[in-house]
């Protein structure tokens, strides 16, 4: 089950989804003894931006069918809180250390990855561009053009691979992936979630997210996510770290089908901290039953 | 029951399937039991992320998806007891559940209540479920030879019923149908009235939390609640359940708390939030 | 609950989605008294092309959680087979009949536009516009530029109220919507299904469907069609048609108060030819309960 | 039983909540039942759309969503009667129905079968739960005075325990382990080397139907084949549900069918139905 991914040994193709594991919180829940049964093979930070962000007002928290939309407006340190508190915590997980950034300009992005690039623990930068430009109200991430600017300012300032973490709110994904891979991305991680609105009980049009609107995620986009990376594994040579409601290793082995090199797990953690180690174990037994091997 | 700065009890990772045992009804509530022959001994005021082993979902609006949080009663003869009540999709499909059923379980999780710190004498007082976790916390604090008085606030009486769970306690209903007519936060002040050397213990709907962090504030009681939240996960993960606390910054109930201290919350009252 | 929508007057805000309830059918299989209780305000058709269609190849239908992958492939017998042989029968339904005709060009949909404009029984065009332009291989209607141009040559052409039912593949609908708008759409309706894909069971990639990728429709998606109903309304003065995983008069209540006027059933109704009144009997209920009134 | 151009009878409008009656085992097979009082009589090969009452939804990757469809078996003294194998979350969800629970019926739907149109005997033909429709078939033309062979075929011991269900009937089984070791048209083939101035009534999986209407083309004998086909509505709403036509259009499966002649069909082979 072991995979190469963007010069990376990895013991499986099992990662984290950002945002959808605090290994922190883990070993706190858990205790320490998590690192010995811990699910992925690399970990996906949360989001980490320049400043420390407290993130949205609750609720942050809806449920729908098969599925979830959060608007939890990614709380982190800032970068300097991250790397003094969380980074030395992190460092000593048992696997690859990955972190997701993100800013909304090519400008505030690069003290981050400079920063980054600084740190033998971090053995690869994930770029998270489903951030509102200012201007345009839209992602950053839904223009190629603008995508394909902002991936060549980042490029030059690390020689870690770089992923590039696409949004889904987008018309031709499979244009903004090439757009990634012109500028110099080393692999496309997809999809975040979708754009979903949460009604209030009381009705009349009140939004039930203190956030306003929110980011669904679940099984109940998983046939969107294949298609998005059907789609995009069909445009590009760089590797693909697929994603969206993957629940059991039928779930992964679909997305490794449709050209994906890593599949992470998300909100399916949230129903089992476990959930990516049997979805690792399933994945290994398909495979075994099917011959079918790793890219 | 543990002193401040007692480590919590930590869960066996993941989650870990139960075989539910006799379930009990008290008026509005129902009593789910499930030997747990494998995990640790919860602290008071711990919970666990509950699911039914089999159906979790297809109920109203295809939902649940998610876990459900749910404070730990007991554990008695028959294992780990939780204390719910049909609220909506998830409480509805585990108070179903029958003797044999599988149970999804992941826990202990979270913060429990600590011993008081100096002499000052223990008050329960709890609305609805918010009962639950102060059974364990009784049991603790007898068990320490702590006695306190419960006091317990209910809906009505198919609802005060529940405080059959905790023997001894005294009960205010809202529509005076059982015991005080008004408020439980009416008969905590009458308590502190009477000796306010206390620590006040307390776990209900969020108004009766805000109230009675409130009333310990202006006090100067200290007080640890036990509060709710949306929650995904339970363990951390996806920053869901916070709450605002003091300092500007939130808190993850279920990692954080769900036992805080009062004096580092800004409010209980979070929109959203079961009122 | 009547409402008025560009000048129709509706006995009630629920209507069908455009290829999701055959009334002839229903008629052959529920008897002609089907009529008498017929759930929907106003009858949307299924898509009208030039030429017949024979649709896609089976298999058509995959389920996924709390939702549905169609690959139908817009099966139907051509303008002049539907002029001849299905307008007569729907002409005789209780309700006014809005008819959906899509093409790949502008210059492919006047002759369409132009023949329906001259039929009596046709109360309102539904242009489908989630048709992949062949240059460029994305929707028609992703792109507000080409969009807004092909509204404007259609527009002239007919006196009858004109829906644009918008394309959710797209990164900026509410741009889009605003598109439709300025060339002259009396409405939008939003939104049609999310592409998706749903693999074969024995792997390897290969696609289930027949025609490779399907819609997804369903309650799984519906928080996104909400999200974007809301963005939409709040850039458009034009009435909207909101659909999206409508299951009970909870959701209908939810997407007027969202902003629109009226709200299509699609999927429900296969679970339940009788959904939409259920759906209309719910909505009456919550509005009267919580005395909201109708726009 | 309805001869050619007899109307097929409509279903009352929308799905109704019915009663689960008592429930059977022959083998791999349940028969279900549910009293159906407001509702007509089906014909021969009509079928209905089944879901479940409650907790449609929850189980194989969040599934069941869609009803599912089923050929009526009979209809008996506690109502209409279906066959059931457990293939996937929708039959492993109804098959736990019990007595009391509620059942949501759409039909009955669909063309039926039709009465021989001249002198001509009819052979039923059925595999696996394609056994389903030849029941009341075969009552039909009991009725009717026109008694005929019925021919069945299963997989192994196991599943042919659901031949109980149409008395006198003739078993193949692929392992042998019940009656003729071997395919159920190699009967179907001794039959018509008999006499084949017969009709042809089949129902089963894909293969066993191509292999029906391959047979009977060849000896110019016309059979009735009743068909799956993945569907999402059975009243003819979605064009999910088609198999290709011998004029090279689609038929509906769920109001062109579920019996077409073979005449009109192109093969009975679709990708992706059931094997
Ligand atoms: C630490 C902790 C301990 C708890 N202990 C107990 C206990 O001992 N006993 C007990 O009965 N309960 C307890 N609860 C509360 C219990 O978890 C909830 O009642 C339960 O989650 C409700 O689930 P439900 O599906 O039945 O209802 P839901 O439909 O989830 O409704 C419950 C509340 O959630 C909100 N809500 C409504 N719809 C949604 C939606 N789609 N997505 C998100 N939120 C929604 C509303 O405020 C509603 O009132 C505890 C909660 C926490 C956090
Ligand atoms: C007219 C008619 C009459 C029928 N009569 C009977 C009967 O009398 N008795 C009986 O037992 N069965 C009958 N069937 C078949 C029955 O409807 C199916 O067995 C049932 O729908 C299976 O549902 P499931 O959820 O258990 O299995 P599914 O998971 O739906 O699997 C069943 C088949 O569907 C396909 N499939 C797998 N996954 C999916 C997916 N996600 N979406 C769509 N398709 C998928 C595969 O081919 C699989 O073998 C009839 C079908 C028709 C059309
Ligand atoms: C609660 C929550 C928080 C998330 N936070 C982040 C984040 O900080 N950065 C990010 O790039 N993606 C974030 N995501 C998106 C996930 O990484 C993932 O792309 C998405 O949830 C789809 O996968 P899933 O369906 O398996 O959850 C978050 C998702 C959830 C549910
Ligand atoms: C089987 C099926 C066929 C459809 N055919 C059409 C069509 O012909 N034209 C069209 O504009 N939309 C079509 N749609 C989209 C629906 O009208 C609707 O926009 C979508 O299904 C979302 O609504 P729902 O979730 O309530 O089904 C179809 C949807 C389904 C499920
Ligand atoms: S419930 Fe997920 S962080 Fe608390
Ligand atoms: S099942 Fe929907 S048209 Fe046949």
């Amino acid at each position: 089950m072991s995979v190469t991914f963007c010069g990376l040994e990895l013991v499986h193709p099992i990662v984290n989804g950002s945002g959808t594991f605090d290994a922190i919180a883990a070993r706190q829940a858990f205790g320490p003894g998590f690192d010995d049964v811990f699910p992925f093979s690399a970990y996906v930070s949360k989001t980490i931006t320049a400043a420390p962000r407290a993130g949205n007002p609750p609720p942050r928290l809806f449920e729908v069918p098969a599925g979830l939309i959060n608007s939890i407006g990614l709380p982190n340190k800032g970068l300097d809180g991250w790397l003094a508190s969380d980074l030395p915590q992190l460092a000593t997980l048992p696997v690859p250390l990955i972190t997701n950034v993100m800013a909304n300009s090519a400008q505030e992005i690069l003290p981050l990855v400079d920063a980054l690039d600084d740190r033998p623990e971090v053995a690869a930068i994930e770029l998270n561009v489903s951030c509102p430009n200012v201007r345009t109200g839209l992602d950053i991430g839904s223009d190629a053009g603008e995508l394909g600017r902002f991936v060549s300012a980042v490029r030059p300032r690390t020689t870690k691979p770089l992923i590039v973490k696409l949004t889904p709110n987008a018309a031709d994904v499979p244009g903004i992936a090439r757009a990634a891979e012109a500028a110099g991305a080393d692999a496309v991680s997809l999809l975040n979630t979708l754009r979903a609105f949460a009604p209030a009980p009381g009705g009349a049009g009140a939004a039930w997210l203190g956030g306003e609107t929110g980011g669904m995620s679940g099984p109940a986009l998983r046939a969107v996510a294949l298609a998005q990376v059907r789609a995009v594994a069909a445009c590009v040579a760089i590797p693909i770290v697929g994603m969206g409601g993957v629940a059991s290793g039928r779930d992964a082995r679909a997305f490794l089908d449709a050209g994906a090199t890593l599949v992470a797990v998300g909100t399916e953690s949230f129903r089992d901290a476990l959930a990516g180690a049997r979805i690792r174990d399933e994945l290994a037994e398909l495979s075994a039953n099917t011959g079918l091997v790793f890219s | 029951m543990p002193v401040a700065g007692t480590p919590r009890t930590t869960a066996p990772p993941g989650r870990r399937l139960l075989t539910v045992g006799p379930r009990a009804e008290y008026g509005a509530y129902i009593v789910l039991s499930a030997a747990d022959l494998d995990g640790p001994l919860p602290q008071p005021g711990q919970f666990y992320m509950l699911a039914a082993g089999e159906r979790w979902g297809g109920g109203e609006d295809e939902r649940p998806y998610l876990p459900r949080a749910f404070s730990v009663l007991r554990v008695g003869e028959h294992g780990l007891e939780f204390m719910l009540e049909r609220v909506g999709p998830g409480t509805t499909r585990l108070a179903e559940l029958a003797p044999g059923d599988g149970l999804w379980v992941t826990g202990p999780l979270g913060q429990g209540f600590t011993a008081p710190e100096d002499e000052r004498r223990a008050v329960l007082c709890g609305g609805g479920v918010g009962t639950a976790p102060l059974a364990l916390l009784q049991d603790g604090l007898r068990v320490a030879e702590r006695p306190a008085p419960v006091l317990l606030g209910f809906r009505d009486h198919a609802h005060a019923l529940g405080a059959a769970l905790i023997p001894g306690s005294r009960v205010a209903t809202d529509d005076g149908s059982v015991g005080h007519h008004g408020l439980v936060t009416e008969l905590l002040a009458d308590e502190l009235d009477d000796n306010d050397h206390a620590v006040v213990y307390a776990c209900g709907p969020p108004a009766m939390l805000e109230a009675v962090r409130a009333l310990c504030a202006a006090r100067e009681v200290p007080c640890q609640l036990a509060l709710e939240a949306g929650m995904a996960c339970g363990f951390g993960a996806c920053f869901g359940c916070v709450v605002p606390a003091a300092d500007g910054s939130y808190l993850r109930v279920c990692v954080d708390g769900p036992v805080i201290g009062g004096e580092r919350l800004d409010t209980c009252l979070v929109a959203g939030h079961a009122a």
